[in-house]
């Protein structure tokens, strides 16, 4: 026990010691031995967490560090929480962590502040690993808001140019709204239970009665804190700009790991959300229109990471479309083989970046297939498998989420289709725009250094055959992904899949059958396409629309932006320069000029003092005799 | 009595002195002489005078006012020499009609008969007509001692009115029958209302209650300002103590209670409000004596209706008030005239400028004076406001005091804004003249107001 | 003797408003010994012969003459006086119009004298002076301190001083409000 | 002993500064000295303290008036006392880089000041209370009106005058509940805690004793002296107002509001709330878009006190104590904004923010140090801001969800105007201009600031078990009431 | 002496009450009234005569010599007064020129 306990501090004190030891030294590293020295301790975390994995018997291991706050009734220790949920997601975040820790050597090697990179991306990984850690919500609640400033400082990485620092700003901020839910969501949980800690929570919760109001409001807020994190409609605007940051840490924080704190703490939750179908049918349907929005806005987006973007915003839908019919599990694995495959694709493009000098506009890519040859094949295992190409990994992931889906409700089923469809164009769009056809810029294209394809071959390779780890059992699979999960998270063992192997084998096939067809409607499209596309005011309105992103940004700018801003603004100019100030000034100016004209009766003359006198005199015995 | 009549022949001999010139030594003998007086009103604390009966007594609070007033005097005599070094001629009769005036002072606040109120007021009053015009080439020192001569006189001719009202009632002018009378006489009654009123009235003008104030800041302004610091101390003391002394024999109706709130409330006011505009030092003292004037009336307000062992908390708070409020208002006037030199003779607050930077010590006693008289905890002057707080609250004016919160507010500022003064650099370089005797006696005010602040029941009263 | 009476009030109150509507000071003096003397009257008809006596030593012999004397002096005869505007002169007779009403009022509901206790020789000398030097001799001995300090004050005021340094001359007198 | 060497110290210190009138490094050496003492002592309080209530002196003063010169304190005042203790020396300190002028005479009256705060967290007598309440407004009153920036004079004297306003009202409120005491007459604390006033008086004395807090803290919509007196004075003078001086509002708060008048504060209770949370919203959307930084941080603070209010009001365990526990934490945040903004100031020539950005390549420590500090103002977990938030929410959740709706918001509104200003400050295309990044001395300023930030923010408990006992007594008396 | 006594039993109080009152009230009117000071005086005077009737009026009503007392002592007062005050005035008249009420505003505000 002493050495698990040893073990789970080691984890996340790894990275932090990185943390320091580059951020202080920050000015004497280089990129090779700041980047090496953060890779290393990530890496070691991972094998770190290894040990404890393959320790690990399904058992609850709570790691007591000290008592964090005591107030009368509250007790909130920091505490580490070892089970199977936490251990899946410390094996993930670190494994992909040291991989694109590795991958960043080679892309941030030119950049004068590259310790700093790496001192905040180490910074990050600590974060993630306090939030899947942490035993209770709070200190879950410290890895989620560190992750957050971490994503703001990763974003505004290039701080000399205010878009990006807007970019973290909205990243931030966004986030904060959903910590709104976060933290009142929190207050309730503890005011309910009297305690913060998931085991007695569940435990507590699991006696309650179905569709409690108490339930379905906790769960509610826990979603918006979710949709925050996880770029879920509404407080989805932000992942896109996120884009701004250095691609590494879109691929780490913006795809693989941070995004999908929300299915995290859902699943953590997942006692809460079973006793809550009407927040589940919510979660399902803003998954599922987010799924949606995300694959209809890559269409058009020719920003090579705003595509990708996109998709992990769609792919996070399918996440909680997961959540929201109880398959958490699913879920889970969706996160898992996204991780694997979602990085490979930005690691890919951060080559294809690299490889041509910063550009990312696609309508200047083209033809790269030859001169970025690892790049190209890793790349397209990725696509395929967020596509949906059996036996890759995203069709099993993504399957199991339609399957069961198509058991809560055919319509969400028939949606995510056309968004696996969808999907399919986008990538593929992207696929053959970038490495087909002939090259339309005018940098020359060159191989990324092995350091960096190092890790896309490890990640592709994963993206491959990450499908193993939750084979269902019509392929003579055994869940384990499931089994494993189903003793830390109660809800899994809710979810079973109640479809005859038939209907199962027919979902697959209509998916696949249309993903292939869209694929080759896409290489009909853009296979061999040499000109670029046109400009969007050309196109319809629709298609306007969704260009430009269901105009969701400037909506919320007319909602949101200026408004806080313009209120801002005249609170100033009004509220306190024409109303609050002068009403204090102007008492004292009053009094003033009542003492200007109260002084004009002092005017010197005698006889007008007499009069004063005898009049005053007068009306005081007037006022004597009429009160008597 | 053998006070009395001390300070009585203390001011012939004064005279005496000037008649033979020797103007070093009408100070000094004044002085002693009042320190005398003192020692014989001290000592005299319970001895009973048969031959005053029916007109004086020297009680514990009378004695107090006695001392509190000569005491004062003897501050304002130190200052004399300096003042009146230039001064050729009547220098004698300045100190001796202060004298007698400091007389009728005593008589104010040990009468219990009407006709020594009236005496004693007069007394109080006649050498002050004279002495505000003592700058006798000045016509703004004319002016100021006819205005208050007349005005003077017509508060007089309203409480004779008063006091042969209330002679109609009783057949007497001791207090003790009238307080009398009033106890058998429970139902309202309006000859006797009047009557009370108008003694009242006439005790306002004296301490500057509104609408009888408007001698204060024209005769304060006019005057020189030896002869303000003397009004605005030894003066206010005994026309407060004789207010006290009528009020606390007679009680007040409740019907009179209600309009003297009135008053109080005009006189916080107009004292305060009017103050914020002054720019001239003297008139803005001038209107801070109204606004203290209020709250001092505020304190008698509280004896009214026959409060059974109320009264000496109140005299006491009244002495307290009126003694500290002296001592700051002596200091300040004392380094006002030290200013005004330094000035060529200006008067508005902006003299004080750049006392700070050539005398640091002479700017930290203005500013604790200053701050005694805004009533800023640890100097007498909060004490002092404190104890009216206590007592108004405890008999139930809250409302009126709530108004006297917001005006002492009011006061705070423009005290402040003559404090902000001493800091602030001059324009050009000014030299401070400071005679040593003026330095002891600022310095001693200062440490009296502090110390009277920190140990508040020093007086033992 | 009421209708003497009468007569008596009657001179008081015409030489009275005479005193205040006349223009010229000298009449006003004239007026107001008048009623100086009217009020001895009504002295001597209210059995105070010693106050009527010294009230007419004091006022008409010492007072007036004194005023009249002032009037010479200041050559106040010849000085015509501007009048006050209407509105003014309005205010104070309503002042002191209001003043008497209010004042009639209050004794008309207070009055209780009853002359129940009618002593006819209580304004003989014998009874004042006795009264005066056994009741009243403490204020009497005051009253020596008042007419030291006014005579003192009168000293001080009228006579011409030599050169005063302290004062500045009226003219460059510093200290205007600003 | 002690506690007379807290006042003592500082008042020994300054007089000795205003005599000898030494160089000024001397002079801020000596002061440095003096509150590193006074900083000692209030340490070994805090080590020593066994969770009970001490009276150290009961002298009798002017018995008639209830005036007793009682000084002692409970968890609640070691907390304040803790409070100036650890930031008087780095007030002091901040004269070292950033001088406002004569050093001996504004060292003397810093220390003036904290002697008199002493006095304010120790006197256990209501008059006592008052009157270091304010004697401490007289040496910054001097500091404003002497060192302050554009029209400090009209400024200033607005500034004494409404405090002053709220004193008078407290002293009023003092003498009246005094006079209600069985006599002889107390005005301690003990005394008029026992006192058990009719409810309808108790809802105006509420106001009357409210009055005084409200401004000091200020709560809206008594604050309008705050952004201009802040944005005025010199660096040293808004540390003690905002850090200390402000927490004097809360402080009587527990003191007065909750002993003396607990029917009244019942009756009260969601009005206030509603302005303190109004106020706090109010002021953080006005933050957003203020182009002058120190006026940013004031309205920045008038939002945190604003929730600290209301959270207080709450009156339940969670709100008071994240309440209590905040003060300290604002406490430190506000000197380290404050100084970093003095910083800003001394490097640019002034507070517009219009002439900051672009400087981060040139000030990259600074930039981490203002980081940190950002982290703390959006109330980081593990910064100390954090704890004392999520404690102040519980209890405002316990109160109403709806209440604790519009406090949670205040999160979202201060990382927008904090993450505006640090990007405005530091963020943006390289401007050419020559700063210099923070120096030795300025991190010797802010690391110790920073690491209590850390330390309290991982070990809150450090500050909240001095208040844990005394919440509870307060709660007792309050369920007593019902 | 009965004749005297009987006199004054035939006219009421009430008469010098209104007499005195009345004077008293034209002495104030006039006060206001007239800008020459000595006039004023002169209405101060009228004033300290009525009271100085009332007291002999009711000194005689009330069989008590206090009254009458009073009034002496008020003469002597009124003579120390008027010295004093026509003292002022000489002393004014020779620092200005004239005695009208009005020209006194120096001091004003």
């Amino acid at each position: 026990m002493v050495r698990t306990d040893l073990l789970a501090m080691l984890v996340p004190a790894m990275p932090l010691l990185g943390t320091l030891i580059i951020g202080f030294g920050r000015r004497k590293f280089t990129a090779n031995t700041a980047g090496g020295l953060a890779t290393v301790l990530v890496a070691l975390s991972f094998v770190l967490t290894l040990v404890l994995f393959l320790g690990h018997h399904g058992e609850r291991h709570i790691v007591h560090l000290f008592n964090w706050i005591t107030v009368g009734e509250m007790q909130i220790p920091f505490t580490f929480q070892i089970d199977a949920l936490s251990l899946w997601m410390m094996l993930f975040i670190t494994g992909v962590a040291a991989l694109i820790h590795g991958y960043s050597i080679g892309y941030m090697h030119d950049d004068p502040r590259v310790a700093t990179f790496f001192a905040q991306l180490n910074l990050f990984t600590f974060a993630m690993l306090l939030l899947v850690m942490g035993s209770n919500f709070l200190v879950t609640f410290i890895g989620w808001e560190g992750v957050g400033l971490c994503s703001y400082l990763l974003i505004g990485f290039w701080y000399k140019t205010p878009e990006f620092n807007y970019a973290g700003r909205k990243a931030f901020v966004m986030n904060r709204i959903g910590d709104v839910g976060m933290v009142l969501a929190m207050a309730l949980l503890f005011l309910q239970f009297g305690t913060l800690n998931y085991a007695p929570v569940m435990d507590k919760a699991g006696l309650m009665a179905p569709n409690n109001p108490v339930v379905i409001t906790a769960t509610l807020l826990l979603f918006l804190g979710a949709t925050g994190k996880s770029a879920q409609i509404p407080l989805l605007t932000w992942l896109p700009d996120a884009m701004a940051g250095p691609t590494p840490v879109s691929a780490l924080i913006h795809a693989a790991t941070m995004v999908t704190a929300g299915v995290f703490l859902v699943v953590r939750s997942s006692v809460l959300y079973e006793l809550a179908p009407y927040t589940q049918q919510i979660v399902l349907w803003v998954g599922v229109a987010t799924a949606l929005f995300g694959a209809t806005v890559g269409l058009f987006q020719n920003d090579i990471k705003k595509v990708l973007a996109y998709s992990t915003v769609s792919q996070l839908g399918y996440m909680f479309a997961a959540m929201g019919v109880g398959a958490y599990s699913a879920g889970m694995f969706h996160v898992t083989t996204h991780a694997f495959f979602k990085a490979l694709l930005f690691l890919g493009a951060g080559s294809v970046i690299h490889a041509l000098g910063g550009e990312q506009d696609i309508r200047k890519m083209g033809g790269l297939k030859n001169t970025t040859r690892t790049t190209y094949v890793t790349f397209l295992v990725a696509t395929l498998a967020i596509a949906g190409i059996p036996p890759l990994s995203g069709f099993f992931s993504k399957d199991s989420i339609m399957a069961h889906a198509f058991q809560e409700s055919p319509l969400a089923y028939a949606l995510l289709v056309f968004a696996a469809m969808l999907t399919a164009l986008y990538m593929f769009r992207l696929l053959f725009l970038t490495f087909f056809g002939t090259y339309r810029g005018k940098a020359h294209p060159h191989e990324s250094p092995r350091v960096m394809t190092v890790p896309l071959v490890v990640l592709a390779v994963l993206s491959a055959v990450g499908g193993v780890l939750n084979i269902p059992h019509i392929f003579g699979g055994n869940e384990w992904l499931k089994h494993h999960l189903i003793t830390a998270a109660d809800g899994v063992a809710n979810e079973d899949l109640a479809l005859s192997a038939a209907t199962e084998y027919g979902l697959m096939a209509l998916s696949t059958i249309l993903v292939v067809l869209t694929i080759w409607y896409a290489w009909t499209l853009y296979g061999k396409k040499t000109t670029l596309d046109g400009e969007p005011a050309d196109m319809p309105f629709l298609k306007r629309l969704i260009a430009k992103r269901w105009m969701l940004d400037e909506l919320y700018a007319y909602l949101f932006e200026r408004p806080f801003s313009w209120l801002s603004r005249h609170l100033f100019t009004l509220g306190e320069a024409k109303v609050a100030v002068p009403v204090t000034v102007g008492t004292g100016e009053a009094a003033q000029g009542f003492g200007e004209w109260l002084r004009k009766l002092q005017n010197g003359n005698t006889s007008f003092y007499l009069f004063g006198m005898m009049l005053g005199m007068v009306l005081l015995l007037l006022i004597t005799l009429l009160s008597a | 009595m053998s006070a009395l009549v001390l300070i009585s022949v203390l001011g012939v001999a004064v005279l005496y002195l000037g008649i033979f010139g020797r103007k070093v030594i009408l100070a000094p003998v004044a002085i002693i002489g009042l320190l005398a007086a003192i020692a014989l009103l001290a000592s005299g604390w319970h001895i009973h005078h048969p031959l005053l009966e029916g007109m004086l007594r020297f009680d514990r609070l009378a004695t107090g006012f006695g001392i509190g007033m000569a005491a004062i005097t003897v501050l304002v005599f130190l200052f004399g020499p300096d003042y009146y070094a230039r001064k050729e001629w009547h220098v004698a009769e300045q100190y001796a009609l202060m004298l007698f005036s400091l007389v009728g002072g005593l008589l104010m606040a040990s009468y219990t008969n009407l006709l020594m109120l009236f005496l004693g007021y007069e007394v109080l009053s006649i050498p002050l007509y004279v002495l505000a015009g003592g700058k006798k080439r000045s016509l703004r020192s004319s002016e100021a001692s006819l205005k208050y001569f007349l005005l003077g006189s017509f508060a007089t001719a309203f409480m004779l009115m008063g006091i042969a009202l209330l002679y109609s009632l009783t057949g007497s002018f001791d207090t003790g029958k009238l307080a009398a009378y009033m106890a058998a006489h429970a139902a309202p009654n309006m000859m006797l209302n009047f009557g009370l009123l108008f003694v009242v009235l006439g005790l306002a003008f004296k301490a500057g209650i509104v609408p009888f104030h408007f001698w204060k800041p024209d005769v304060y302004q006019g005057a020189p300002t030896l002869v303000t610091t003397f009004m605005a101390t030894v003066v206010l003391m005994a026309a407060i103590a004789g207010f006290y002394r009528f009020i606390d024999a007679t009680g007040m109706p409740h019907a009179l209670a209600t309009v003297l709130a009135l008053l109080v409330l005009a006189t916080l006011l107009v004292g305060n409000v009017i103050a914020l505009r002054q720019t001239n030092f003297k008139r803005l003292m001038a209107y801070s004596s109204i606004s203290h004037s209020g709250f001092l009336l505020l304190a008698l307000l509280t004896d009214t209706g026959f409060a059974e062992g109320h009264g000496a908390a109140v005299g006491g708070t009244l002495l307290y008030y009126t003694f500290t409020y002296s001592l700051a208002t002596t200091g300040l006037f004392i380094l006002f005239t030290i200013a005004k030199r330094a000035n060529q003779g200006a008067e508005h607050n902006g003299i004080f400028k750049g006392l700070w930077h050539a005398q640091p010590w002479l700017a930290l006693c203005a500013l604790a004076l200053l701050l005694s008289l805004a009533g800023i905890p640890l100097t007498a002057g909060f004490i002092a406001k404190y104890q009216v707080f206590l007592l108004a609250i405890g008999a139930g004016w809250l409302k009126v005091m709530l108004f006297g919160v917001l005006m002492a507010l009011l006061g705070i500022y423009y005290y402040i804004m003559v404090a902000r003064e001493l800091f602030a650099p001059a324009e050009q370089p000014v030299t401070f003249a400071v005679a040593p005797l003026n330095w002891a006696v600022v310095t001693l005010c200062t440490l009296a107001v502090l110390a009277l602040g920190v140990w508040p029941h020093l007086p033992g009263l | 003797m009421l209708y003497l009476f009468y007569l008596l009030a009657a001179v008081s109150i015409l030489s009275a408003v005479t005193v205040v509507a006349a223009r010229s000071p000298i009449t006003s003096v004239i007026a107001l010994i008048v009623c100086f003397l009217s009020i001895a009257g009504h002295y001597i008809l209210l059995n105070a012969q010693f106050l009527a006596m010294v009230h007419v030593i004091v006022y008409t012999g010492a007072i007036l003459i004194l005023m009249l004397f002032v009037i010479m002096l200041l050559n106040m005869n010849q000085l015509v006086e501007q009048r006050k505007p209407l509105l003014v002169r309005i205010a104070a007779v309503a002042t002191g119009g209001l003043f008497f009403l209010v004042l009639l009022a209050a004794t008309h509901q207070g009055l209780s004298v009853a002359p129940a206790h009618f002593d006819a020789g209580i304004g003989l000398v014998h009874t004042i002076g006795t009264v005066l030097f056994r009741d009243y001799l403490v204020p009497f001995e005051v009253s020596s301190v008042l007419f030291l300090a006014a005579m003192a004050g009168a000293m001080v005021l009228a006579k011409k001083d030599g050169t005063e340094h302290v004062n500045l001359p009226p003219s460059s007198e510093p200290g205007q409000n600003a | 002993m002690a506690l007379l060497a807290l006042v003592l110290i500082p008042l020994i210190a300054a007089s000795l500064l205003l005599a000898m009138r030494p160089a000024a490094a001397t002079a801020r050496g000596l002061a440095l000295v003096s509150t590193l003492l006074t900083l000692a002592v209030v340490l070994w309080l805090w080590y020593t303290w066994a969770g009970t209530a001490v009276t150290a002196y009961s002298l009798d003063w002017v018995p008639a008036w209830g005036m007793r010169f009682t000084i002692g304190y409970g968890g609640i005042g070691l907390l304040m006392l803790v409070l100036t203790g650890v930031l008087f020396p780095f007030i002091i300190g901040t004269g070292y880089k950033q001088p406002v002028g004569d050093a001996a005479l504004v060292n003397a009256l810093l220390l003036y000041s904290q002697a008199a705060l002493f006095g304010v967290f120790m006197a256990q007598n209501a008059f006592l209370f008052y009157i270091f309440f304010e004697l401490s407004l007289i040496p910054i009153f001097f500091l404003l009106l002497r060192w302050g920036g554009e029209h400090k004079r009209a400024i200033t004297i607005r500034f004494f005058l409404y405090t002053l306003l709220g004193g008078l009202a407290l002293l009023f409120s003092i003498a009246y509940a005094t006079l209600q005491t069985p006599a002889p007459h107390s005005a301690d604390f003990s005394a008029l805690a026992a006192l058990q006033l009719p409810a309808a008086t108790q809802q105006w004395l509420f106001w009357t004793l409210f009055l005084a807090f409200a401004i000091k803290m200020p709560i809206f919509p008594f604050h309008s002296w705050q952004p201009e007196t802040y944005t005025m004075a010199p660096t040293q003078g808004t540390m003690v107002l905002s850090a200390i001086m402000g927490k004097m509002g809360i402080y009587g708060i527990v003191v007065f509001l909750f002993t003396i008048v607990p029917i009244g504060t019942a009756y009260w209770q969601h009005l206030v709330i509603g302005l303190s949370l109004f106020g706090a919203v109010y002021a953080a959307v006005i933050a957003f878009r203020q182009d002058d930084f120190k006026r940013l941080v004031a309205y920045s603070s008038m939002s945190h006190l604003g929730l600290m209010c209301a959270a207080l009001f709450t009156w339940n365990a969670y709100g008071i104590s994240g309440g209590l526990y905040q003060t300290f934490a604002h406490g430190v945040l506000m000197v380290c904004l404050f100084y970093i903004a003095g910083m800003m100031e001394q490097r640019v020539g002034g507070n517009d923010l219009a002439r900051m950005g672009g400087l981060k390549t040139r000030m990259p420590r600074f930039a981490l140090l203002f980081m940190l500090i950002v982290g703390n103002a959006i109330s980081m977990p593990l910064t100390q801001s954090f704890p004392g938030e999520w404690l102040m929410f519980n209890g405002l959740w316990q109160l109403n969800p709806w209440i604790a709706l519009a406090g949670v918001v205040l999160i979202v509104l201060g990382a927008i105007y904090m993450l505006y200003v640090y990007q405005r400050v530091l963020l943006g295309p390289d401007r050419d201009v020559a700063v210099a990044d923070a120096d030795g001395e300025e991190h010797f300023m802010l690391v110790p600031l920073i690491a209590i930030i850390f330390l309290v923010g991982l070990f809150p408990n450090l500050v909240l078990q001095l208040v844990d006992a005394p919440v509870q007594q307060l709660l007792n008396t309050f369920t007593s009431l019902h | 002496m009965e004749n005297v006594i009987t006199a004054i039993r035939v006219v009421p109080l009430g008469h010098y009450f209104f007499l005195c009152f009345l004077l008293f009230a034209i002495g104030m009117a006039g006060a206001l009234l007239r800008r020459n000071i000595l006039i004023v005086i002169m209405c101060l005077e009228l004033m300290l005569n009525s009271v100085n009737l009332l007291l002999v009026a009711l000194s005689a009503f009330l069989g008590d010599t206090g009254g009458q007392v009073f009034v002496f002592f008020i003469m002597l007062v009124a003579a120390a007064e008027v010295t004093v005050g026509l003292a002022i005035l000489v002393q004014l008249k020779r620092n200005t020129d004239g005695v009208d009420i009005n020209q006194l505003n120096r001091l004003k505000w």
